[in-house]
């Protein structure tokens, strides 16, 4: 099982902040976010993490781990 | 090397003193660098009334670890506090404290503000800002 | 934009706390750059114990005044404030404080930085260093 | 009359901290530095004000004005 996290807009937009998917085999970051929302192309911008480390969208994911999707961070 | 996320209001002169006071680098330090960002009560040409500050916990501290280290190997840091502000916050209300404590000011200098940049570009921080006419809308990447 | 020398030893977050409370700039400043010069028990290789800062009284403040007014003409600066100690100074005391509020951080940044490093090149003072060994010599241009 | 006044390393070098000299007419900075100490050179790196701004040594001193001499600066 793995874990999506959304935030800030892209929650908004989806309406959900998390959610959690059963995967067999590794998967590329795209790949999970076209299983979570088939109806949904991944918005340019998207900035991607797995277990807190931006990865780029062809990283693999693993059981265990976390994946993130955010827009472009806006702090300081 | 202290990082700390704050769900309320913080005093930043307060806690730059205090954490001074605990370092024990007496004579030692001979430059501090610090920047603190404040809300304003506009953002590009519009009033704004309050903003709320979104972060991925856990991810946000992770990141700011792994910048507090990149500036440390490329520069002789004595010491380097992170505050900020996550939650319901209104204008005036300080939102960032970087403050970093070394020999010599050149140091100082060029490690603070790369600590602030690379804050801004890497840290997963959301600003949602309330507008004075009570509409919201998320703060865009200048 | 305030210019102070002081002949006392001063607390450098208290002179910001209390010159940022009489501004009147509430919500309208985004950035403070801070920078706290302090004396150190080292230099040079050797063991520091005490140092007298000279200036030329009339002279500094001028020239404090006069570098203040090409940053404001460089950069948009809402405020800024200069201290600088005089006198009989100890290991750990602050020497000199630079703060600038701007909106932006980019400005306030790059006047505080330029304000110290004219400052160190131009304002009339001069460090006679007491060393451990109760000699005292004149600090030189580095 | 004008006044001059030394600090630092050059005012212990001196054993004097200011002193007044009466001039009819102008003259440099160099020239007022010899009138003042003749058996002494102006050394390389003193740096020197009319009136508390910094100025070359060949700036025209007048009556009235304070002239100042001393080493390179070592404040902040």
């Amino acid at each position: 099982m793995i874990t999506l996290r959304y935030f800030a807009s892209l929650r908004e937009t989806l309406g959900r902040s998390s959610e959690s998917l059963d995967i067999f085999e590794p998967h590329t970051i795209l790949s999970i976010w076209q299983l979570a929302n088939p109806d949904l192309a991944l918005p340019e911008n998207t900035l991607t993490a797995v277990n807190m480390d931006y990865v780029p969208r062809t990283h693999l994911v693993h059981d265990g781990d976390e994946v993130a999707f955010f827009p472009p961070v806006t702090g300081g | 090397m202290t990082v700390k996320i704050c769900e309320m209001a913080f005093e930043p002169f307060v806690e730059i003193q205090n954490f001074q006071n605990q370092l024990a680098l007496e004579g030692k330090f001979g430059a501090t660098s610090i920047f603190i960002g404040t809300m304003r009560d506009f953002n590009e040409g519009d009033d704004v009334k309050a903003m709320t500050l979104e972060h991925y916990d856990g991810m946000t501290q992770k990141q700011l670890i792994k910048i507090i280290a990149t500036a440390k190997a490329k520069w002789q840091i004595l010491e380097c506090l992170i505050v900020h502000r996550v939650g319901d916050i209104l204008p005036n209300e300080p939102i960032v404290l970087v403050s970093v404590w070394s020999a010599h000011r050149g140091e100082a200098f060029d490690a603070c503000r790369y600590l602030m940049e690379e804050l801004k570009a890497n840290a997963p921080f959301w600003k949602l800002e309330k507008l004075a006419t009570n509409e919201t809308r998320w703060v865009s990447k200048i």
